[in-house]
């Protein structure tokens, strides 16, 4: 029995990508699937290092690693013919990675807040800037999951965009007062929410956020009434793998309705195959479709280093 | 005055101590709660997280992979950073203090820059080979730990004691078995154990270094944290304190620490 | 190594070893040194050398056109070089109270009874044995707003407001210095243990307090040990990444803070490569001149004869 | 100016006894040297005096003040280790001037007593070298030097003198001498060496595992040793199993080697088994027999040449052997194998305690 | 068996010339002894002819052949160190066992040959101890066991008496010097005790600052010492300036001290201005002025006590001192301050050169 090599995110979501995706394929298959723990940015580097003979046959990366790979030119083209299934996901998790990738699923990022610790419940993005909560606030540090985000809906609260970023610059150097911290990690944040060391956690996926809620924390987790960012993970077949069928295979069997649904209500999460239907905790918690807010990632990765500079700099050195 | 002194000494070697040691025991204790959070202090009592942490393949798996590693990766540096302190406490040869100072920089070189260049460097030679990689890249970093405790034991060493193991007839590797070796056994543990505890706990190299196959109990601990928050980190912490500390009093109990870590 | 030196350099293996084509002691240098260059220094040299490459984000091969550009970009701004000093002073002030506290602690050690002195250096060397990330939380729990110290501070009313320790640059100052103890601890112990108990005997009978016993015979004594611990200290701090990360606040960002985000986030590996190159380059040469001073000092006692 | 008394110190190793139930006096000003075989216990009971070690049982007291758990440093101690301990990372000079920058004397103050201190040891041009740079009889006066340069109350020495030379062994127990009785020091003086122990002390304790066997002024010990131990340790030899026949203030007789010979007086009655001793030096050679009380007859056995005199092995006809030692004064030496007379005078005759 | 030949050996250490041109001819079997000051190049000559240092200029051969780069461990040497340097991390029994591992002797056979060196030096009981559990002279003992048990052909010893007793000493001297002729070992042995030179060796080489002053069999340094060093250092004294005013085989005749008097023969033209000695013990000193050659009157200015004998100062009218040294035979010593005549035979001047 063959078998390929892709990445994972652990903890949880592994625990659940395994039941619904990779377990059920590798049974009906006979043939393992081997998954590589790390981060995004690793992955991202070995696919470019190894370009020329993949270690990772498929990768499967988070904004912004995903968008740098397609532009690095990492994975092959995909198409329906091989992959039936591309056909029922929306086309947006699809064009948008110049159908060399294909999201699996996808998440919105919002507000947590302590319930008793924050008088006004934040509702909007702008409610960050709220005076009373000076020093209580944490936001990612540029590079962490949900920082470009918060650039862009910085920039977007004050008229600009992914293409003007200085209005979102000059929000965030009006926020600073406000800001304890920047987190370095979803944990990093749930633990200084968790502990009281700040009041709000500006810019979390909801995974992390429910786990306190669950465990009976007076923790809440809001989308923004002026639209929640969104976070999308992706599949690419890396350009000169041998395995690219097996790969294929292995997507198309991810995006059936039935590892859609049965993935994406375990780890509250949006499925890209539009035929899935959510229940359960999942109905109430993801955001529907409209209620995303997306931007053009290709508009801000040309922009990285200077963004990077600039954030050292202005906003947080 | 002078009483007031070692008074304060004595106070202040306590609270060194009880500095070292707090936030590990709040650790031990967080890592008893039942919940899916950690609190202090914890809320229900329970080894639950324990219980997780050893059903999980990941930290298994890590936990194999990272002692392996760590052992490889010390028996590698560990002769090759005694022969190298050797060469430079006692050769005569120009460019030995700029050449001690560069054996240091894998501890300056951050650990992605050493991951990355070594990733680079093998995968233009071709050699996808994980394992390999990961020695490589971890012997890399615990080798001045290997060098410098030993450089500075040789340092202060007797002389006259070689001398005496020559006259009597043993021969150069006879006196470094017999009378060198013996007699750096101190600081070649300290080298050792300081090694090992690297590169078990290092993540920075490891990152780049390993594969699907091949990955490291810090790795694992950090993949899991991306989506988890929960006392598990606790637990296997936990654990590894009173593991290293039952090992420790085993080889107390049978060598004697001291004897191993003593001059 | 100075000339005088020289001239008094000690008969021992070293002048009777090259006897009859005995290779040289210093060729045991070699193995050390294969290892550092074929493992580290032509890997890293590939990276450095893309440091004189022109910046350009997503590119990880080196090329051969040439330029200053990223130093310059490095040595124009304030903000960066500001991060170099930070650094350098922060990892100055961790050595500086590892050394201090490590020696209070080495010496605990040196002067224990044996049967306790293993379990002493089991609980000195424990704090490398918790994953930062749980220590991180020890940590908080400790000195959070809400943590252990600021109730009792605020119980003994000692303070109103919670004193605010986590998440600021003191709190990287208190993780670096609880991690790096266990390296100054050891190198420290390995000079302590070659110091011949009589000589701190003889101390006393002339007169000399215990400070002064330690100011006169045991510091000096420990030198080696005290650089070696040092150089290490030194060394890791220069290149400290997740303590800062998870204990410092907004500004704590270090030199290898700012490494990690040119390769991990915005790929610009030439920039990347210019900061390891200054890291490189600053840490050497201070730690050169910790060498070469130890040695310089030490050299009239250690080995003569 | 220091009263120093040790009261029945007692010490263990592990399961060895090292000292047991030592006790000794030494008045102000005085100079006590503690003899024994290696291992006995000597440099122990040093160590228990200076306060480096602390003993099981018994005090330490100086002028009645009890020290024992006294800091070392406030002792006002100048020591001398047997192993030097000269400390590696100073030059001779800073060695030497530790105890006085330990005592806050002035930088010029320093300097002058170190010149003459290092005069004193005859090492003057050696004070800018670390101890490594030193032969071993050059450490060892440095290690003197330093102890002396304080001008100690009380001066204890650990063999100071055991890797010099006679003539600089003369030379620095007499400036030791000089010293202690010019300053009033009070000392506790450690050698295997008994000419030097008798030159230099007050008093003589001789030491034998772990216990006192006897103590008293070097005359004493050395005319009348309580026991054999002691006597062997004074330099007697030849001791033989006697019979006191007649005792009595003027004199006594005894019986031995199958005769009857005068000897001094002695306390022990009549009758008694005694042990007698005669200084192989007491003893003159003869080829033949002449009139003095005593004399055997032997055949010499064994000559060994010593320079100023021989040592001579004369075997007796009973099996037992005789030890000679003759002045050379010009004479050839005689030969082995000859028969010979040994002739003591009655006052040579050491009469013991038998065993 | 080894013939040990060192040739025109020189040695500097920075600016200071350690050794200055030192031949030594140690003929197979033999014993030869350097005796010199503290300081003089012993121990520096010692290691050179190990091999643990190497010569600026010069050579050492062994049975003819240039060992001066061979390797240490190649010359089956015995060597105990004057600082010991016992291995501290090996027990007494692995220390003395050390050299025959080495050598590859059998397990039973390395038991056995140990037990019996450590009885040579009465350690019997302290194989299992480590060298920080023994005292000084136990230590000594110990490095004496580890050279002698590998029974070497060249046996080096740098003052390894120096921390034992006197009975101690007396012991290991005649097992040393009955392994050496038993065995054949060729010895090179420092010592700073003369009389232990004079008895141990079949030569003598009296060293002074990096040079050989004399060198010859004990007697011959003893009786007849080329120059004042040697002379000082075989325990002459009161020299004295004095005029040869006959010479010839019979006998001569000095001018000293105001007065003309009888001494032994020497090959000194007559009218040579000479230095004469005499040993303090040849002296006799009376109350009285009595009938022999030579005589002095002076008064008594110093009495030290030392046991068999007394050391007198004599002041002469002329200002002039003598070292008068007394056996104690019983009589009461002679107090300070009284007149006495000091008288000595013709035999004990030594006539020397002068300097
Ligand atoms: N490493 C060194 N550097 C400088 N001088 C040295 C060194 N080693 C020895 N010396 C000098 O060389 C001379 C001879 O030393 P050596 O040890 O041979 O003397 P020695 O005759 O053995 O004396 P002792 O009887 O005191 O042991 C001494 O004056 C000593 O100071
Ligand atoms: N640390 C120790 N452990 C065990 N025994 C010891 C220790 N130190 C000394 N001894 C023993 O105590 C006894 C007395 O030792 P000490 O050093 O007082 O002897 P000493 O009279 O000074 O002898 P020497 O003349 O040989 O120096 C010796 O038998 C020695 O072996
Ligand atoms: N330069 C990278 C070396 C990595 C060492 N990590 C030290 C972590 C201490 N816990
Ligand atoms: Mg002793
Ligand atoms: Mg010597």
């Amino acid at each position: 029995a063959g078998g390929f090599t892709s990445t994972v995110f652990g903890g949880v979501w592994e625990k659940n990508y395994r039941a619904a995706i990779v377990d059920s394929f590798e049974k009906k298959l006979g043939v393992k699937v081997a998954l590589k723990l790390g981060t995004a940015s690793e992955w991202l580097t070995n696919g470019m290092v190894n370009r020329a003979k993949p270690e990772i046959d498929m990768l499967l990366l988070p904004y912004p690693d995903s968008i740098k790979a397609v532009r690095a030119g990492i994975g092959m083209p995909l198409s329906p013919d091989k992959i039936p299934n591309i056909r029922n996901v929306h086309p947006m998790w699809f064009d948008q990675f110049r159908k060399e990738a294909v999201g699996l699923d996808y998440v919105a990022y919002g507000i947590a807040y302590r319930t008793d610790l924050v008088k006004k419940p934040p509702e909007a993005w702008s409610d960050l800037w709220d005076p009373a909560l000076k020093g209580r606030v944490t936001v990612p540090n540029i590079g962490v999951w949900g920082s470009w985000e918060m650039l862009v809906a910085a920039a977007r609260t004050r008229g600009g965009d992914e293409s003007n970023l200085d209005p979102g610059f000059k929000a965030l150097r009006e926020l600073r007062p406000n800001i304890r911290r920047f987190f370095s990690g979803s944990t990093d944040a749930m633990q200084m929410l968790d502990t009281g060391e700040v009041s709000v956690v500006a810019m979390t996926t909801n995974i992390p956020a429910y786990a306190l809620i669950d465990s009976g924390k007076p923790v809440k987790f809001v989308f923004p009434k002026d639209g929640s960012m969104v976070g999308m993970v992706s599949y690419h077949v890396a350009r000169n793998t041998a395995n690219a069928d097996l790969c294929m295979q292995f997507i198309d069997h991810a995006l059936s309705k039935e590892c859609q649904e049965a993935f994406c209500n375990a780890v509250i999460a949006g499925p890209t195959n539009r035929l899935a239907r959510l229940s359960g905790k999942a109905a109430e918690r993801v955001p529907a479709l409209d209620q995303l807010k997306l931007f053009d990632w290709a508009k801000v990765i040309p922009q990285m280093s200077e963004i990077t500079d600039r954030w050292n700099q202005e906003i947080a050195g | 005055m002078n009483r007031l002194l070692s008074l304060g000494m004595r106070v202040l070697t306590v609270l060194l101590y009880v500095f070292l040691l707090a936030p590990l025991a709040m650790v031990v204790v967080v890592s008893f709660n039942g919940g899916p959070v950690p609190s202090f202090p914890p809320t229900d009592l329970s080894l639950h997280w324990y219980g997780e942490a050893l059903a999980s393949d990941n930290f298994m798996g890590g936990l194999l992979t990272s002692l392996w590693l760590a052992a490889a990766a010390t028996l590698v540096a560990l002769p090759v950073g005694v022969a190298a302190a050797f060469a430079i406490a006692r050769g005569r040869w120009p460019g030995r203090t700029l050449v001690e100072s560069l054996f240091l920089s894998p501890l300056i070189v951050p650990g992605i820059v050493i991951g990355i260049a070594v990733l680079v460097a093998m995968a233009g030679l071709g050699i996808g080979n994980a394992p390999l990689r990961l020695l490589l890249g971890h012997a890399l970093i615990v080798l001045p730990y290997t060098l410098r405790t030993v450089l500075a034991a040789l340092t202060r060493m007797d002389p006259t004691l070689e001398e005496a193991g020559i006259v009597f007839g043993a021969s150069r590797s006879q006196v470094l078995r017999h009378i060198l070796l013996p007699q750096l056994r101190g600081a070649i543990a300290a080298g050792a154990i300081l090694s090992f505890i690297l590169s078990f706990d290092d993540v920075s190299v490891s990152l780049f270094l390993g594969s699907a196959q091949h990955t490291t109990l810090p790795i694992a601990i950090m993949s899991y944290m991306q989506y988890n928050f929960d006392p598990s980190i606790a637990a296997i912490s936990a654990m590894l304190i009173l593991a290293t500390l039952a090992i420790a009093l085993v080889v107390e109990r049978v060598f004697g620490l001291k004897k191993i870590l003593g001059s | 190594m100075t000339a005088h030196a020289a001239i008094l350099a000690p008969d021992s293996l070293t002048v009777v070893a090259p006897a009859r084509g005995r290779p040289p002691v210093g060729l045991l240098v070699l193995p050390g040194l294969a290892l550092l260059v074929l493992g580290l220094f032509l890997p890293l040299g590939q990276v450095l050398w893309m440091s004189l490459n022109p910046p350009e984000p997503g590119v990880i091969a080196p090329v051969a056109e040439l330029t200053l550009a990223n130093y310059a970009r490095l040595m124009r701004s304030d903000f960066y070089l500001g991060i170099v000093v930070r650094t350098l002073w922060l990892s100055a002030l961790t050595t500086l109270l590892t050394a201090v506290f490590g020696m209070v602690l080495g010496l605990s050690v040196w002067r224990a009874r044996p049967s306790v002195r293993g379990m002493l250096l089991v609980m000195i060397l424990a704090p490398l044995l918790v994953s930062i990330v749980a220590r991180t939380y020890g940590w908080v729990v400790l000195l959070g707003d809400k943590g252990a110290l600021n109730s009792v501070l605020m119980a003994l009313g000692l303070t109103d407001e919670p004193l605010r320790i986590m998440y600021t640059q003191p709190a990287v100052l208190i993780g670096l210095v609880h991690v790096f103890l266990p390296f100054m601890v050891l190198s420290l112990l390995g000079a302590l243990d070659r110091i011949d108990p009589s000589l701190t005997e003889a101390a006393a009978t002339l007169g000399a307090s215990r400070w002064h016993v330690f100011r006169h015979v045991i510091l000096p004594l420990s030198v080696p040990g005290l650089a070696s611990g040092t150089i290490i200290v030194f060394s890791l701090s220069m290149s400290s990444y997740v303590t800062p990360a998870l204990m410092g606040g907004s500004r704590s960002g270090l030199m290898t803070t700012f490494i990690y985000q040119q390769f991990s986030v915005t790929m610009n590996w030439h920039f990347g490569a210019t900061m390891v190159a200054v890291l490189l380059a600053a840490t050497l040469a201070l730690l050169l001149a910790v060498v070469g001073w130890s040695r310089w000092y030490t050299r009239q006692w250690s080995l003569a004869r | 100016m220091a009263h120093v008394r040790a009261e029945r110190l007692r010490k263990s190793h592990g399961s060895q006894l090292v000292l047991d139930d030592i006790s000794l006096d030494i008045p102000s000003g005085q100079f006590l040297t503690l003899l024994g075989p290696s291992g006995c216990g000597k440099s122990s009971t040093l160590r228990i005096v200076a306060g480096l070690s602390s003993p099981d049982a018994g005090r330490i007291l100086i002028d009645d003040r009890d020290v024992t758990r006294l800091e070392v440093q406030k002792r006002n101690i100048g020591m001398v280790f047997q192993s030097h301990a000269l400390f590696p990372h100073m030059s001779v000079n800073e060695n030497v001037a530790f105890g006085l920058r330990m005592r806050k004397v002035s930088g010029a103050e320093q300097q002058r007593r170190v010149r003459r201190a290092l005069a004193q040891v005859r090492l003057e041009d050696f004070g800018e070298r670390f101890p490594q740079q030193l032969s071993g009889g050059q450490q060892q006066r440095v290690a003197i030097a330093r102890a002396l340069v304080v001008e100690p109350s009380i001066l204890i020495l650990d063999e100071p003198f055991g890797a010099l030379d006679r003539k600089l062994r003369e030379a620095m127990q007499t400036e030791l001498y000089g010293i202690t009785r010019e300053l009033g020091i009070t000392a506790l003086f450690v050698t295997h060496d008994q000419e030097e122990a008798l030159m230099l002390s007050d008093s003589v304790a001789v030491m034998n595992r772990g216990r006192i066997e006897q103590v008293g002024p070097p005359a004493e010990l050395y005319e009348k040793p309580r026991n054999r131990f002691v006597a062997e340790f004074m330099g007697l030899d030849n001791f033989v199993r006697a019979r006191l026949e007649q005792a009595g203030p003027q004199g006594s007789v005894l019986s031995a080697f199958g005769q009857r010979f005068e000897a001094p007086a002695s306390a022990l009655p009549a009758g008694s088994e005694v042990e007698i001793a005669v200084r192989p030096e007491r003893i003159r050679l003869a080829p033949q027999a002449q009139d003095t009380s005593a004399r055997v007859c032997g055949r010499l056995t064994q000559a060994i040449y010593h320079g100023h005199a021989s040592d001579y092995t004369v075997q007796l006809p009973d099996g037992q052997q005789l030890l000679v030692r003759q002045e050379s004064a010009g004479q050839a030496p005689l030969s082995v194998g000859t028969e010979v007379w040994a002739h003591w005078p009655p006052l040579a005759v050491n009469i013991l305690e038998a065993a």
